[in-house]
């Protein structure tokens, strides 16, 4: 069971937030080539090991967060609200 | 021997004064309180527990506690009958009742055993190699043939009848088995003030204290145990669970434990849960949950008689019951010969100690001299008897000298297997330990430490510094304690012990030498897999099903892999093991399922006037968690003539429906229209205050999402209303939008939902009945046009008003306040009489809102574009979500099915939902040109309407087509047409 | 090979089997391949064996970085069916299950193909149109399907919950063609029938890298050396988007852990397959006697194997809100696996732009029923170097084009397929 | 006009009034109606609006509010300030002027039910369901989690140490709740009521 350390409301089950995929891809601008729009929407790293992903904290303060959780060992680094903004890698 | 008492004169912690009776079989026994079932018939001279799995064979007990194999049994009855209980970890209670299982007529006499007769062709992986001839038959004979035989015990056949919880914990440090190490960790920790949790599966506290003498401290095993448990029950940030098993180690330390609250009982007290889940996340975990003895492989190794020595001495030390009359121990190491003398000194009667090492140790002496005879590099070859031991062929390793001698109870000391299970969950691999000749493991976390004869460390005295120590650490790195860290940790010594498990089996020697009991898995199928090509231990095991078990191999697993070694070669840790998964033990579905179960399976959400709709008669419809009322069914009426009724009523004068369950959003802020903006197709930046529009929005990918009217309420105040099954989704992709990909909008939003109650008002009677509704506003078509908003008071309750509408009709959507729900219905009810006011249901919603050819969840499915549901036009020219993707040309192509009206030629005929439409009538190898998604019996259009999606969309209106359902083999004749067949031109809506 | 045969088994029998022969070899890796597969599991080895036995194409190497069958092929809940409603997907899935009609006789080993049924539980008037028009698409595909409504769903299994439960069952969905196999028996089986056909199948051999050179694929890096071949194809379920970025390939593919559990073998108590999706629980019971149950996703990136408690605790819930006599069953095991979920939850083999590099992924939970035919049409697009009719459709393309193959309709989010 | 007689979520319940002489240990109270807003700070406004509300922002902690009431900060920039039912029309108009360009105000005073449980049971009933730790030493008097229980959101409020909570859900899933809550204390011999007007 993780544990996510929601910034807000402090460490929490995951079983009180829905994950939302890679955090990591970044949305084209809207009128941007098809298939740059493709690559966002569909296409990704999905590596093992460290991965940056949204879970949104929907049975708790509602924040998107962005989670640095490893995804062959489940340990989870850091989590911080997604509405700071692009961090990169 | 069945009948005579094999209870000693004393010892055992039972109670003497208090005798029950019990039942197993048919037959009636009695016993003590303290007793375990198995105890009880020991006692009572049983020893015949059950059958095994595939060759049906006569076996007893061969452990205590939950690694036992082989006594299992079917207990209780009717709807909480139980398959497959260990009768070793059943305490006893006044009229318990067991039977045997797997074993027909009778335990003793079992005609399954011909399975044994067969047993040649009954090898390892014969499955794969026959019934396939003729092949026609696997399914209907061979199949059946095996699944009857396999499984073990029966399953109830009604609703299990009790009542299971789960309870979350936060302790500091948990203590994981309360042994003489665990109860030490547990205490110095208690000591510390952390709070503290410590469980054990047992009943009793003490693990192996209670199978010997000895002192700690200065104290006699006894005394220090009755004051570990005392100290640690009395205290308050201690938490003590019985009874208790640990079953496994999750990510984030999570650790699931499983109470048997009940189980020692005839059944729950009132209000008491049969089981208890516990979900503990524990700042520190230490693991002290021992070790289990191994057994030894040898011919016949299986009879009832045969058993571990410490479940020997177990029985005489725990439970007061002699194991047998007369006993024959086998050991590799000193274990054996501490139960030789254990069991000595209870009284009973031990004949010799066949040990495999080749010298005399101290202990081994110690048997001598108390008048046991010690063969020393001996194995047992074989046990004798017939369907239990009489006897017991011993062999000489060396000098193969054969020497038979009587006996009841062969007991195997095969040397320790820390108790590494829950450990090596995760997938960590355990590591080989030649000093003890065991399998440990280090823990994955520095969260976690394992501790005493669970980390291979078997003198008492060490496993109580050892837990010591533990205890402290983890209270020092919670910064409850200071002292200072020990330079060295306690580390296992070695052992004497031989390194053997499995006694030679001279060439010619006939029987078997089982490995895994309850499966039936014997050393010799272990080499044929091998033979085979099955030699991965991963591969053997599935082949075999060695381990796979309901103990999961337990005592199996380290012996299979002594043998696989030896076929293969090689030396045992280099074979490697399978992976540990949880459960420790098996648990009941129930426990896991919790509390929420039938009705109570998920939270049901009623709206405000939920009570009133209860007493209008109406049947309620499951809408996600909501309930909705799905029509008011009068007296004599079934449920289409309902919906017919309903619906006509709204078309002819006036009908009232709870639309409460629509998503509601309130969204502010001075970017509050751009917003909109972006998750809609179309625009919102130039919507008047005052005015309702109806709204689209796509998914990202292009696909349609969600609709629903949204007003503006005033400059930077918008009212979303979005679909009672997309509400929470909605909300989250508001949420990421504003969040994630558009901070920079000054815009803020939250749920309504439950502040609003609504009713739709439809029939052309609406506003003569709103008129008289509210405290005097004007409604009239000038002052609230059609998509207009306004907001008054109905009987002193604010109220909003939104001239819109689903069901095609003249109608208007009134939110009050939650808590004014009944006041409104009420008072609706009460204006409407003269109009003959009809509340109406989703069905007759449904009827209404596909007579105006409205979309709804049947025609968002997901794969459905906006151009599709034909709202293509909507889509502005400005950016929104999801404008990109719907450009692809697999989303715009002109062959994708879209929206049209579907009817049949026929008015007999009938229309149904997922109907495909066909060009020709014929049922197979058709093209399906698109499908029918919603359909009704129209009282407007006097017969079966429908909306699907056809190739080629409005543009075949007129043609004629068929929609084929052949699940019916159903072919209806149809005519495409507009899917708005009530008011195409919207009149009534403005009128 | 050595054959299966009644007169086999007496004689092994009556001689205390000392003459079976290993079934298949411990060859010694070649330093070259026509072909090589990546990922010993049902599909890489049914692929190797429909090369050999079909295209004649016998040279060829299946690598396997450890036992073979213990990837998904051996830890999935066995369920075969070909209930699916894009024609796509339904000629596709009814290949396969034609190909498992047959497949103890070809492959001259049990892998017990049981045609017990696959019935989907259906709770409103919505889901039964739903799964109506799923039902007769099928049947316009000359595909079995029946739908059953209450009291049909009760004949079948009795012990559903029709009088308490809060989602009360409304009828089913059936496929009697559907059913499950043994699962281990099919990686044995199709190892066993290559390895006679002279493919070579080397386990504990992890691929680490793929060779490309002009566009063109050259060979393998793998933990036993490198291997040169004409041909590579990736068929790693679950590790899909770790080996294709060996040769620079990004898929629309997120990796997935799915739950299963087993419990205490038992009397027959479950005739079929039963699955209740609004409750994230479906259930079988093996030939052993468990019961085999699993339900959604855990729903986020995982390599794990393993899953977590909130899953578990949903499935169990919804296994006692059907089904609530199973309270008192105990369950012995749970695991998980590896799932290459793709972002519309079909499948992808295809070629790819490296020539002579194919793939075969995608396969999301439903790829074990898909086995024998995902074998059979990889074994034809890398022997012929072009797809076969019945997976033209899947490849990467159709995530540019807009040609998606979404079942489901919950779009490119795969934690919630 | 009359004033406007609003029913709780759970007036179906028909509960009676706390008997007047309390036997059970622990007990389970509807609160009925109460005032509730929902306060969202507008962008790069969430120090303002703390500043106009006379609050500081300590995540987990529950504000008292001069002038009455308590504010729950439950994300960030965000405030759930309940109020005594009696002064909620004239708290939010008093708090739409004060925080006028600051935040936004919705009113929940609906949307929400009220519950109170006390007794010594009630942290070990709601453990059955609450996965965050109600210890003392974690979730102090005055502190509040938001969070799930039974599938339920619920606002936590710790109002005493003996223990006392106040748990605020959605008003559609209050029948649920409370009869989740009744059956997990049934082995508490938990006893119901309706608060009457006289409580505090
Ligand atoms: C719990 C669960 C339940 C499921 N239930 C069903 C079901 O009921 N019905 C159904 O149809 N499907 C089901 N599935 C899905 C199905 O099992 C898979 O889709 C299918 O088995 C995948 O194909 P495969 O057999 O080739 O994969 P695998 O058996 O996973 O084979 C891939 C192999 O590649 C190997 N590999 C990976 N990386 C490398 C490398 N670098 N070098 C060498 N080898 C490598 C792996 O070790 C593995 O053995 C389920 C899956 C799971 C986990
Ligand atoms: N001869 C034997 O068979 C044997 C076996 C074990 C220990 N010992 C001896 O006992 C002494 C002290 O040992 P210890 O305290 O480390 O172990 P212990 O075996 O005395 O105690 C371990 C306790 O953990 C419990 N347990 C195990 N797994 C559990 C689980 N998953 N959930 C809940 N409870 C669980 C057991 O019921 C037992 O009470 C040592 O001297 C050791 O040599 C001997
Ligand atoms: C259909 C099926 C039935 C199973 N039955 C059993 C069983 O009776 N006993 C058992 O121990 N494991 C059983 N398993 C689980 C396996 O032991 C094992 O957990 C699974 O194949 C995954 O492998 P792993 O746990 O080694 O990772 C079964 C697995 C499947 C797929
Ligand atoms: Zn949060």
């Amino acid at each position: 069971m993780h544990r996510i350390p929601c910034p807000w409301c402090g460490a929490r089950d995951e079983s009180e937030f829905q994950y939302q995929g890679d955090a990591s891809v970044r949305r084209p601008n809207p009128e941007a080539e098809n298939s740059d729009m493709s690559d966002y929407v569909y296409f990704r790293e999905n590596p093992k090991g460290w991965h940056l992903e949204y879970w949104h904290h929907v049975g708790g303060c509602r924040q998107w967060l962005v989670v640095e959780r490893n995804t062959a060992t489940h340990e989870i680094k850091s989590a911080r609200l997604a509405r700071s903004g692009p961090e990169e890698r | 021997m069945a009948g005579s008492s094999f209870r000693l004169p004393s010892g055992g912690a039972i109670d003497r004064s208090s005798s029950l009776s019990f039942e197993f079989d048919g037959k009636s026994y009695r016993g003590f309180q303290g007793d375990t079932l198995a105890s009880a018939l020991m006692a009572n001279g049983v020893r015949l527990f059950g059958r095994s799995f595939k060759y049906h064979r006569p076996r007893g007990i061969i452990a205590l506690g939950s690694a036992e194999p082989n006594a299992l049994v079917e207990m209780r009855g009717d709807a909480r009958r139980e398959p497959n209980i260990q009768a070793t970890m059943v305490e006893l209670y006044d009229g318990l009742v067991a039977r045997s299982q797997n074993r027909f007529p009778s335990l003793r006499w079992d005609v399954m055993a011909v399975n044994q007769l067969a047993s040649p062709f009954l090898q390892a992986g014969f499955y794969y190699k026959t019934f396939m001839w003729p092949a026609s038959f696997w399914e209907p004979v061979y199949e059946k043939l095996i699944r009857r035989a396999a499984g073990l015990g029966r399953a109830a056949e009604a609703p299990d009848p009790d009542h299971y919880e789960h309870t979350h914990a936060h302790p500091d440090v948990l203590v994981i088995g309360a042994g003489a190490t665990g109860l030490s960790a547990a205490t110095k920790a208690a000591e510390t003030g952390a709070r503290v949790m410590v469980l054990d599966e047992h009943a009793a506290l003490g693990g192996w204290l209670n199978h010997e003498d000895g002192e700690i401290d200065g104290a006699p095993y006894k005394a220090w145990l009755d004051r570990q448990v005392s100290t640690l029950e009395t205290k308050e940030n201690v938490e003590v669970l019985k009874r208790t098993s640990a079953l496994g180690l999750y990510d984030d330390n999570m650790v699931l434990a499983l109470e048997r609250v009940s189980d020692h009982l005839p059944e729950p007290l009132a209000g008491c849960a049969r089981q208890r889940l516990w979900i503990i996340r524990p700042q520190k975990i230490i693991v002290a949950a021992g070790a289990i003895e191994r057994p030894l492989t040898f011919v016949n190794n299986d009879k009832p008689g045969v058993m571990l020595a410490s479940a020997a001495q177990g029985l005489a030390r725990c439970y007061g019951v002699a194991p047998g009359k007369r006993i024959i121990i086998a050991t590799n190491n000193d274990g054996g010969h501490r139960t030789a003398l254990t069991l000595q000194q209870a009284g009973i009667d031990v004949a010799a100690v066949a040990d495999a090492r080749e010298t005399l140790s101290l202990c081994a002496e110690e048997s001598q001299s108390a008048g046991i005879a010690v063969h020393t590099a001996t194995m047992p070859q074989k046990a004798l008897g017939g369907v239990e031991v009489s006897g017991v062929r011993l062999r000489g390793l060396t000098s193969e000298k054969t020497l038979d001698l009587d006996c009841d109870v062969i007991a195997m000391a095969g040397g320790l297997n820390p108790n590494i299970q829950l450990l090596s969950q995760g997938g960590k691999r355990p590591l080989w330990q030649e000093d003890i000749q065991a399998f440990t493991a280090e823990p994955s976390d520095d969260a976690i430490s394992t501790v005493g004869a669970c980390r291979g460390i078997y003198n008492l005295a060490a496993c109580v510094e050892d837990g010591r120590l533990a205890g402290e650490a983890a209270a020092r790195d919670l910064g409850l304690s200071s002292t200072a860290a020990p330079s060295v940790r306690i580390e296992p010594s070695a052992i004497d012990i031989a390194p053997v498990l499995e006694a030679p089996k001279p060439p010619g020697t006939r029987g078997k030498a089982f490995v895994d009991f309850q499966n039936d898995v014997t050393a010799g199928d272990i080499r044929l897999a091998v033979q085979e090509g099955y030699e991965s231990v991963e591969h053997l095991k599935r082949y075999t099903t060695l381990g796979m078990a309901t103990d999961q191999g337990k005592l199996a697993n380290v012996n299979g892999l002594a043998v696989l070694a030896d076929a293969r070669n090689e030396a045992l840790p280099d074979v490697g093991v399978t992976r540990f998964r949880p459960p420790y033990t098996p648990t009941s579905i129930g426990a896991f399922a919790g509390h929420h179960r039938g009705k109570t399976y998920q939270p049901i959400r009623r709206t405000a006037m939920h009570s009133a709709h209860e007493e209008c008669g109406a049947t309620f419809v499951e809408a996600g968690q909501w309930l909705r009322p799905r029509y008011y069914a009068r007296p004599g009426e079934d449920m289409l003539t309902a919906i017919k009724r309903e619906a006509t009523a709204v078309r002819a004068s006036l009908g009232v429906c709870d639309v409460s369950t629509l998503g509601k959003i309130d969204v502010f802020g001075p970017d509050a229209a751009e917003f909109l903006n972006r998750i809609y197709i179309n625009n919102w930046l130039k919507l008047p205050v005052g005015k309702a529009r109806y709204g689209v929005m796509l998914r990202e990918d292009g696909h349609l999402f969600d609709d629903g009217t949204t007003s503006r309420l005033s400059d930077d105040h918008f009212f979303v209303t979005c679909t009672t099954a997309n509400a929470g989704r909605v909300l989250a992709h508001m949420e990421h939008a504003s969040q994630v990909l558009f901070p920079e909008l000054d815009v803020v939003f939250c749920s309504a939902t439950e502040q609003w109650c609504g009713v739709a008002l439809a029939g052309p009677n609406s506003r003569a009945a709103l008129s008289k509704l509210v405290d005097g506003a004007d409604v009239s078509n000038d002052a609230l046009p059609f998509m207009g908003v306004t907001e008054t008071t109905i009987e002193g309750v604010p109220a909003r008003l939104f001239r819109i509408s689903f069901s095609g009709e003249l109608a208007y959507e009134i939110n009050v306040p939650w808590g004014a729900g009944n006041m409104l219905w009420r008072r609706i009810m009460e204006v409407g009489a003269e109009f003959d006011i009809t509340p109406y249901g989703t069905e007759a919603l449904s009827v209404l809102r596909i007579e105006k050819g409205h979309i709804a969840g049947s025609e968002i499915d997901g794969r459905t574009t906006a151009a599709d549901a034909g709202l293509g036009r909507m889509m502005a020219k400005k950016a929104f979500i999801g404008k990109a993707m719907a450009n692809r040309p697999g989303l715009t192509a002109a062959s994708r099915p879209a929206l049209v009206g579907v009817k049949p030629i026929s008015t007999h005929d009938r229309l149904r939902g997922g109907a495909h439409f066909v060009a020709a009538p014929k049922a197979r190898e058709q093209e399906s040109l698109g499908w029918v998604s919603s359909t009704a019996d129209s009282p407007a259009m006097k017969g079966w309407i429908g909306l699907g999606f056809l190739k080629g969309g409005t543009a075949r209106i007129g043609e004629r087509l068929f929609a084929t359902y052949p699940l019916k083999d159903e072919m209806v004749e149809i005519e495409i047409c507009s899917p708005i067949f009530v008011d195409p031109e919207g009149e009534r809506v403005r009128g | 090979m050595m054959k299966y045969s009644e007169l086999t088994l007496l004689r092994e029998g009556l001689r205390g089997h000392t003459g079976w022969r290993r079934a298949w070899r411990a060859p010694k890796l070649k330093p070259k391949y026509d072909v090589v597969i990546i990922g010993g599991g049902g599909h890489g080895l049914a692929a190797a064996y429909y090369l050999a036995k079909i295209h004649g194409v016998k040279n060829v190497a299946v690598l396997e970085k450890g036992w073979i069958g213990g990837g998904n092929v051996g830890r999935n809940t066995t369920i075969i069916r070909s209930n699916y409603m894009l024609p796509v997907n339904t000629r596709f899935y009814e290949h396969a299950l034609k190909l498992w009609e047959g497949l103890e006789q070809d492959l001259n080993f049990n892998v017990m193909v049981s045609q017990r049924g696959v019935l989907n539980l259906y709770h409103s008037d919505a889901q039964r149109d739903a799964f109506a028009r799923r039902g007769n698409a099928m049947r316009l595909a000359g595909v079995d399907a029946e739908l059953l409504d209450a009291d049909g769903v009760r004949k079948l299994v009795p012990g559903l919950d029709f009088e308490n439960a809060r989602f009360p069952i409304e009828g089913g969905l059936f496929q009697g063609r559907g059913g499950t196999v043994r699962h281990d028996a099919v990686a044995w089986g199709y190892a066993r029938a290559a390895d006679a056909h002279g493919v070579d199948i080397i386990q504990n051999c992890e691929v680490t890298g793929i060779d490309i050179a002009n566009g063109a694929v050259q060979g393998v890096e793998t933990t036993l050396g490198s291997i040169n071949a004409d041909k590579v194809a990736i068929s790693v379920a679950g590790h899909t988007s770790e080996v294709a970025r060996m040769a620079g390939i990004e898929l629309p593919i997120e990796s997935h852990v799915l739950q299963a559990f087993v419990t205490e073998g038992i009397k027959p108590l479950i005739d079929t397959v039963v699955t209740f999706g609004a409750g994230h629980f479906y259930v079988s019971q093996s030939d052993k006697g468990g019961l085999v149950f699993g339900g959604d996703l855990d729903g986020y990136n995982s390599y794990a194997q393993r899953g977590n408690f909130p899953m578990m605790h949903h499935v169990m819930a919804g296994g006692m809100a059907i089904l609530p006599q199973i309270g008192r069953l105990r369950l012995l095991r749970h695991w998980g696996g590896v799932m290459d979920m793709t972002m519309d939850g079909s499948p992808i083999i295809s070629k790819t732009n490296t020539s002579g590099l194919y793939l075969n992924g995608g396969w999301c939970y439903g790829g074990f029923k898909a086995t024998p035919a995902a074998g059979w049409c990889l074994a034809h697009t890398i022997a012929e170097d072009k797809p076969h009719d019945l997976n033209a459709a899947y490849t990467v393309d159709r995530f540019y084009t807009g040609d998606l193959l979404d079942e489901k309709g919950v779009g490119p989010n795969p934690w919630i397929q | 006009m009359a004033k406007p007689i609003y029913s709780s979520p759970l007036s179906h319940l028909s509960l009676s009034p706390r008997p007047s002489e309390q036997t059970a240990e622990t007990s389970l109270a509807d609160l009925g109606r109460v005032g509730f807003f929902h306060v969202l700070a507008r962008k790069d406004k969430a120090a303002e609006t703390a500043v106009q509300m006379g609050v500081s922002i300590t995540p987990g902690q529950a504000a008292h509010l001069e002038g009455g009431g308590v504010a729950f900060p439950t994300a960030p920039g965000e405030w759930m300030i309940i109020c005594a039912a009696s002064t909620a029309n004239e708290e939010l108009s008093r708090w739409r002027v004060q925080l006028e360009g600051a935040a936004y105000i919705s009113d929940q005073s609906h949307g929400r039910a009220a519950l109170r449980l006390s007794g010594p049971y009630a942290a070990r009933l709601l453990a059955k369901e609450c996965t965050v730790d109600l210890h003392l030493s974690h979730l102090p008097t005055g502190s509040f989690a938001q969070t799930q229980l039974a599938g339920i959101g619920v606002l936590i409020h710790r109002i005493s140490d003996t223990p006392s909570f106040d748990l605020y859900c959605y008003s559609g899933f209050a029948d649920s709740f409370w009869h989740w809550l009744t059956d997990a204390g049934a082995e508490f011999g938990l006893q119901t009521y309706q608060k009457d007007q006289a409580d505090g």
